[in-house]
């Protein structure tokens, strides 16, 4: 029988206050396998872990059971103890006596009995523990980012230049993320692509970085530390390599159809450069769009203008493999669509915009060149009212959150509109100026005092057309008065959303969602950039709302979160995992149902069921619903608990 | 109106062509007039197949001693067993699957629709017949017995001769099959679980003297056990009665075989399994009632092992043994199952 | 004068909330009867019917199952799992004439250490007019 | 071993039904069994009370007297650990069946034939104290049978008959007023002599009767096993033979046959352990059946019964042929139970008459 030796601590009088430490101990002496029985004022103490030490190795003892506090607080401490003495650390159990026992009762004899049947039963589980050493699985040293965002982008630079292999996937056929789309950036009014660009092409020129665009995941197995993902490469017709961007192509193409990245100001014909900077710099043929290459006849004219023959109408569709060893989500945003807007109009008026559609106006590489133009007449508006929260803070009708950002742009945007149109009159309706952030609130001041914008404080009631000019109704709620104004143009704040196709995304990789959509951290408070599913961490709006600065901040953070595991060559993962009987097992395949990692599989060889270890938490719920007991968990068997039942019973 | 001639054409065909290796079916005993289990492999036993009122039995039970045949040769036919069911017989079959003992294609399922009667209760026929032996029994046209016995032959209505759980059928024609004799007309039952809620019905203390006297008498034949269809486990898990022991079975594992309860018939140790085994039922009990028909004492097993498909159908809307693609019961849950139970 | 009959009872705990609740109770020093010896489990998922069973047939008289509120499952499921499972368990013993009150599950997280001594002191109080269970107990 | 079979010509004696619960009453220092039917109806060996009339029926019992005689769960020790200070010590306390008499009336010949059967395996070498305790201080009174209580009786096809005598104390047969009185050792005779003035001396009429009754009866079995020692000749050369897989197709490997049954006697023996600390517990036997899969399971795994066709050959190699090798006896008394309480119509006859018109 092996050979158990007992150690009860008396916590000063925590313990030993309320309950005879020098009975437990006598007890306990005389139960069987126990061969060595002691009583100390401080176990945790050094001289107390040397009493432990010293008996295990002149006793010869084969396990422990220390009878103190929980086993929340010392349970480490004493493992490591056993250890230093040459036992396996799970040779060392603690018998909970202090918060579970002394501290909650008063009648001495009675707690002493309760302590003696809890150290009983630790010592019946302890008999039966196995030796087990941590699980290791050796580490895929690369990481996956999804989206190639200023997000991405960041994670993904970040990552490389640590010296780790990044897969970069973006969906598009250009890198860059809203944030190309943008004309300046508050609050420094600096150039938008101005600052990005140089980022996209470090990025493009990296070697550590292996940049997939027009891609998609699809696919994601494994756990932290290995995960295997299915990449899916959309087919772009043209081959990078070759494209020379002289642009010939799109002058024969005869289709055309509204351009994304200028939001439908502009068209673009199928086969398309998605804008002059884009990386990789290659054009595409959009086969949704070109109707002749879905039927394998194309009309051809794009291949015979090109001099260096890039274009290849038999791409296919590839899928791509890769390894990771950790996964950084960085799917980011899209505008809450102006069709939600019924009291805007349902976004049928032209010269009703949205934010992302006013950046292109305002910028230099937009479809007026930097001319703040009204799309449907291409007149310069005169009076242009900007409309904040359009969409957000709305629990009833639309989003119940706030955007966070609108505030920032929408003075910006009144600004730029004052720097282009000096004439013009600028107003803007909100709710509240949320303002918070480096040189954020000086820069709301500027649009008031430097550039007359007219803040006014309500909402907007409805807004209509009437001979060429959109009448504004609304309230300002500080004057009480009914406000009413002719304007040539609206400018609508959406709200974010999170990017269509990331609730998808979510599903395939496991990770949670936030009652808005968007995916959900670990801890709002102190684990703000890891995701629930362990190796993958969050960057970026797909988070929730955010700025440049926060976005590029959240995304280094991500970075130096995914370079924990990338730095280890090997994981280490707690042993005590779930253990299959073969010849218990029927196959019938209920521990795979329940188990909520996924750890469980029917082995097609013979169908019984196999755990695999690393994905295994040992939460047990699989030992429970085996109707055989053919799977259990190690050192917490259904043998142990029946033991223990028995001596908690006393018997 | 099951016809037997269809069923044996069926056999017949199956066998000749060698669709299956054999046909597991009822045939008639010895005694002339009792229904016992048959295993016909030539085409020319097929005569021998037989449906009436007795045909009592769930042949499915022995399906689990096929898979053992098999894993015990060494190159074993591997073609599919013939099984002739009855619509509770065909919801055990549901579960076998649900619980992938059985693979479908390994089965040819023969069935039989009870439409409006079912199997008799052979007290309730001893009875009847004050003591005069039985020689034959079958079918009516309006959904009665017709009893043959001393030389003279009787109508009886279902009602009086009808087994127990057949009058709580919810599934008077096989629910899974790949032959069909007789109609598939819903038979209505207004109280299918009338048995249970009589029981529940008792005190508290009612129930218990109930169940202590009828334990009393167990003597762990395990006859329950061994008929039973769900009951397919190679160990049983409240003793080790049928120890699967394999050649590289670990010491450890030895060692971890648990004695949950005694060998000793004591009436705690006969609650103890008779609870585990109600327990290991719950959601795969389908109330073909050979518990209860197999026990030699007569302990009213159905009474207990039904109860849980009444809970799981109202607390958790779980309908047992008809759908092979919905999970077992206790391997899901709803996140609005009920919890008033929980402080 | 005999002295008051004093209830046997095994508490199974989730290690995540109702164990650390429990503790959280000693470091309250919230009082509560000396009745209940605790086991400690991964989750209250792991529980077996056999463990209440077998907890009965070892001469329980009242036996307590306490896991993670719905939702707050450190394994994000078990505890459903378990409140189908043990609801049946419940049912049937019940069933077959056991006092209802001897078998008992609740929800106590981590923070509840004041909700633990509830449940302990209610279960004690219900169990102790009952007197010692000896239906599925051996030789009881 | 068996105690006073009476010296010379057994005593024949003759009693009135009238005043049969009178002698019952007689005996009410000893504990009695009857034939009873229970709610469910089945018919069993019950303790019956004084003040109970004490009727006889030709009924067959699920459980034969078996389970008073050889019970399910014999303790044969108790051992409990006590400590004192430093000190260990096992106390092991043996235990015997309590002291008493008991008398079971309505015994079934072939159930006396059984107990008869039963003495000669508990008998020999290695005499097994807890059964010779119970069975010599039980009186078995037979009732010969006048009709057959099971339609699938056999006995006279395994040389007992309706009115065989083998075990029995007393064997009473029915003569409608009156029964017939035989009595056959010292421990019957003990309860006549208690109440003598009940009995009187049979007239030679009344013993022609009796011989009628008992010869009639005879003529009333329905079931016959043809040539039973043939058979157990026969099977020796059948160990082999595959109709063991045929017949055990539709066996469910339950325990009826063989716990039923009133001559077979397998057990297990245990501890059951109650407590570990201090330790207490029981050794206990238990029955067992080769029937089971684990009856014959190693240790190391291996089986020499794996399958249902080598645990129904078993059984019938057991009670055809190893007995009667050993004893010269078959180890079947022909009560029919296996028969009638086979969940799928195993018939033990008809089992037995393949293997007679085997390969002829």
């Amino acid at each position: 029988m092996k050979r158990t030796g007992i150690f009860v601590c008396h916590c000063g009088i925590n313990i030993a206050g309320t309950v005879d430490v020098k009975k437990v101990a006598a007890d306990l002496a005389k139960y069987p396998g126990v061969v060595h029985a002691e009583d100390y004022v401080y176990m945790c103490s050094d001289p107390g872990q040397g009493l432990i030490v010293r008996a295990i190795q002149e006793k010869k003892l084969d396990n422990v059971v220390v009878a103190c506090c929980s086993p929340n607080l010392h349970e480490t401490t004493f493992r490591n103890a056993s250890q230093r003495a040459g036992l396996n650390s799970f040779r060392c159990e603690i018998a909970n006596i202090r918060e579970q026992c002394s501290w909650v009762h008063k009648d001495k004899p009675k707690a002493t009995q309760k302590a003696i049947k809890i150290t009983k039963s630790a010592v019946e589980k302890v008999r039966g523990n196995e030796s087990l050493e941590p699980l290791s699985v050796p580490v895929t040293r690369r990481a996956l980012v999804i989206g190639g965002g200023i997000a991405g982008i960041q994670a993904a630079l970040d990552l490389a230049n640590t010296g780790f292999e990044v897969i970069l996937v973006e969906k598009k056929p250009s890198i860059g993320g809203h944030m190309s789309q943008l004309s300046e950036t508050f609050p420094t009014l600096d150039c938008s692509q101005c600052i990005l660009t140089p980022k996209m092409v470090e990025v493009s020129k990296h070697p550590k970085i292996k940049l997939m665009t027009y891609s998609e995941v699809q696919e994601v197995s494994g756990f932290v530390g290995n995960f295997k993902v299915k990449i899916l490469k959309k087919p772009t017709y043209v081959d990078p390599t070759k494209c020379n961007l002289c642009d010939e192509c799109t002058k024969v193409c005869p289709i055309v159809v509204p351009n994304e990245f200028e939001l439908g100001l502009t068209g673009r014909r199928a086969i398309y450069i998605p804008f002059p900077q884009a990386i990789p710099a290659s054009y595409t043929i959009d086969d949704k769009n070109c109707p002749d290459l879905a039927t394998t006849i194309a009309c051809g004219k794009c291949a015979d203008v090109c001099k260096v023959q890039a274009i290849d109408y038999d791409m296919k569709p590839e899928i791509v493999e890769e390894e990771v060893g950790a996964i950084i989500v960085a799917t980011g945003y899209d505008l809450y669509d102006k069709e939600n807007m019924a009291e805007y109009g349902y976004g049928k008026y032209p010269d009703v915009l949205d934010g992302l559609q006013f950046e292109r106006l305002c910028s230099a590489s937009g479809p007026t060149r930097g001319k703040i133009l009204r799309p449907s007449d291409h007149k310069e508006p005169k009076e242009v009212v900007f409309i904040q929260c359009s969409g957000s803070r709305d629990p009833e009708n639309h989003c119940a959150y706030c955007s966070k950002i609108c505030c920032m742009y929408t003075a910006k945007h009144a600004m730029l509109y004052k720097h282009h149109v000096h004439d013009g009159q600028a107003y803007i309706f909100y709710i509240d100026i949320r303002s918070g952030g480096k040189g954020y609130e000086e820069f709301v001041q500027r649009a008031v005092e430097e550039d007359g914008v007219v803040y006014l404080r309500g909402k907007v009631s409805k807004i209509f057309e009437d001979k060429g000019k959109i009448i504004v109704w609304g309230a300002d709620t500080l004057t009480g008065k009914h406000i009413e104004i002719a304007a040539d143009m609206v400018v609508l704040a959406q709200a974010m959303r999170p990017s269509q196709g990331a609730q998808e995304l979510a599903k395939k990789l496991k990770l949670a969602l936030d009652k808005d959509g968007f995916l959900a951290e670990a801890h709002p408070k102190l684990r703000p950039v890891e995701s629930v599913t362990s190796g993958m961490f969050l960057a970026g709006a797909a988070h929730a709302p955010k700025d440049i600065p926060e976005a590029v901040a959240q995304a280094s953070g991500a970075a130096a979160k995914a370079v924990t595991i990338l730095s280890q060559e090997r994981l280490y993962h707690a042993p005590t995992v779930a253990k299959v009987s073969a010849n218990l097992c029927t196959g019938c395949g209920m521990c795979v149902l329940v188990c909520p990692y996924d750890a469980i599989s029917l082995k097609d060889k013979d169908g019984k069921a196999e755990v695999n270890e690393v994905l295994c938490e040992g939460c047990g719920t699989c030992t429970a619903t085996c109707l055989r007991s053919a799977i259990q968990v190690k050192n917490l068997s259904q043998n142990q608990v029946a033991e223990m039942i028995l001596a908690a019973l006393g018997g | 109106m099951a016809k037997i001639e269809e069923l044996r054409e069926e056999a017949r065909r199956l066998l000749r062509d060698g669709k299956v290796k054999y046909i597991i079916g009822y045939g008639t005993g010895r005694d002339g007039w009792r229904a016992v289990p048959i295993f016909i492999r030539q085409p020319e036993e097929a005569d021998r197949l037989i449906w009436n009122p007795t045909c009592v039995h769930n042949l499915s039970r022995f399906l689990a001693d096929e898979k053992r045949r098999q894993a015990r040769e060494k190159k074993p036919d591997r073609r599919p067993v013939g099984i002739v069911v009855k619509g509770c017989d065909s919801r055990a079959i549901v579960v076998l699957l649900q619980e992938k003992f059985i693979r479908r294609d390994d089965l040819v399922v023969l069935g039989v629709s009870c439409e409006k009667t079912g199997v008799i209760d052979e007290d309730k026929l001893t009875d009847k017949l004050k003591g005069k032996k039985p020689e034959k029994i079958e079918f009516g046209d309006q959904g009665e017995f017709i009893v043959a016995a001393g030389n003279e032959k009787i109508a009886v209505s279902a009602g009086e001769l009808l087994a127990e759980r057949c009058r709580e059928c919810r599934a008077n024609f096989p629910v899974i099959y790949d032959f069909l004799t007789g109609e598939k007309s819903p038979r209505p039952v207004e109280r299918p679980f009338g048995s249970i809620e009589r029981m529940e019905a008792l005190s508290s203390e009612e129930r218990w003297a109930f169940w202590k006297n009828e334990l009393e008498k167990c003597i762990r034949c395990y006859a329950c056990r061994s008929v039973c269809p769900m009951c397919y486990c190679d160990e049983c898990v409240v003793d080790s009665i049928s120890l699967a022991v394999t050649a590289d079975t670990t010491a450890e594992e030895k060692a971890q075989k648990i004695k949950w309860v005694q060998k000793s018939p004591e009436i705690s140790e006969n609650f103890v399994y008779h609870l585990v085994r109600a327990i290991h039922l719950g959601g795969r009990c389908i109330d073909c009632g050979e518990c209860e028909r197999a026990c030699p004492l007569e302990i009213p097993l159905r009474f207990l092992n039904k109860k849980l498909e009444k809970e799981a159908k109202e607390l958790f809307g779980y309908e047992v043994g008809f759908d092979v693609s919905q999970p077992p019961l206790i391997s899901c849950f709803r996140d609005d199952d009920p919890g008033d139970f929980i402080r | 004068m005999t002295e008051e009959f004093e209830p046997r009872i095994v508490a199974f705990l989730c290690k995540w909330c109702s164990s650390a609740g429990s503790d959280l109770a000693g470091v309250s020093r919230l009082e509560y009867p000396p009745n209940v010896v605790p086991i400690q489990v991964m989750c209250s998922g792991s529980i077996s019917p056999l463990y209440i069973f077998s907890a009965f047939n070892k001469g329980a008289d009242g036996v307590l199952v306490s896991g993670c509120h719905p939702g707050d499952c450190h394994y994000t499921k078990g505890n459903y799992y378990a409140r189908r499972r043990l609801n049946l368990v419940k049912k049937l013993l019940e069933y077959i004439g056991l006092e209802p009150e001897r078998f008992q599950m609740s929800w106590v997280s981590a923070a509840e250490g004041q909700k633990y001594t509830q449940v302990i002191k209610q279960f004690v109080e219900e169990l102790k007019p009952l007197g010692p269970q000896t239906k599925l107990r051996r030789n009881g | 071993m068996i105690q006073g079979i009476l010296s010379g010509n057994p005593m024949h004696k003759i009693l009135n039904k009238t005043v049969f619960s009178k002698w019952v009453k007689e005996l009410r220092s000893s504990k009695i069994y009857f034939p009873r039917k229970d709610d469910s109806g089945r018919w069993n060996y019950a303790q019956i009370t004084p003040d109970e009339d004490a009727i006889l029926d030709v009924s067959q019992t699920t459980l034969p007297p078996k389970k008073i005689l050889f019970p399910q769960r014999e303790i044969f020790l108790e051992f409990s650990k006590n400590i004192e200070g430093d000190g260990e010590t096992l106390e092991v306390k043996e235990v015997m069946p309590e002291d008493g008499s008991t008398i079971i009336f309505g015994v079934r010949p072939c159930e006396g034939r059984a107990a008869w059967l039963l003495d000669k395996v508990f008998a020999g070498d290695f005499s097994d104290p807890y059964y010779w305790k119970r069975r010599n201080q039980t009186t078995l009174i037979g009732l010969a049978c006048s009709i057959p209580p099971s339609e699938n009786c056999f006995c006279l096809s395994v040389e007992g008959s309706p009115h065989s005598e083998e075990g029995l104390d007393i064997l009473l047969t029915d003569l409608g007023e009156k029964y017939y009185v035989k009595v056959l050792t010292e421990k019957g005779e003990k309860l006549v002599e208690a109440a003598k003035k009940l009995f009187s001396d049979p007239h030679p009429e009344e013993t022609k009767k009796a011989q009628a009754v008992q010869a009639e009866s005879e003529k009333r079995l329905r079931r016959h096993l043809q040539e039973a020692r043939l058979i157990s000749e026969k099977l020796k050369g059948m160990f082999h033979s595959s109709l063991w897989d045929e017949e055990s197709m539709s066996c469910i490997r339950c325990g009826i046959c063989t716990y039923l049954c009133p001559s077979c006697h397998c057990f297990d023996i245990s501890d059951e352990v109650d407590a570990v600390s201090p330790l207490r517990g029981k050794r206990v036997r238990t029955w067992d059946t080769c029937q089971f899969p684990d009856f014959t399971m190693h240790s190391s795994g291996h089986n020499p019964r794996p399958d249902k066709a080598s645990r129904l050959r078993q059984r019938l190699f057991h009670k055809f042929q190893y007995f009667v090798e050993i004893y010269n006896q078959f180890q079947c008394v022909g009560c029919g139970r296996c028969i009638s309480l086979c969940p799928v119509g195993i018939d033990i006859i008809e089992v037995l008459d393949k293997v007679r018109s085997h390969g002829s």
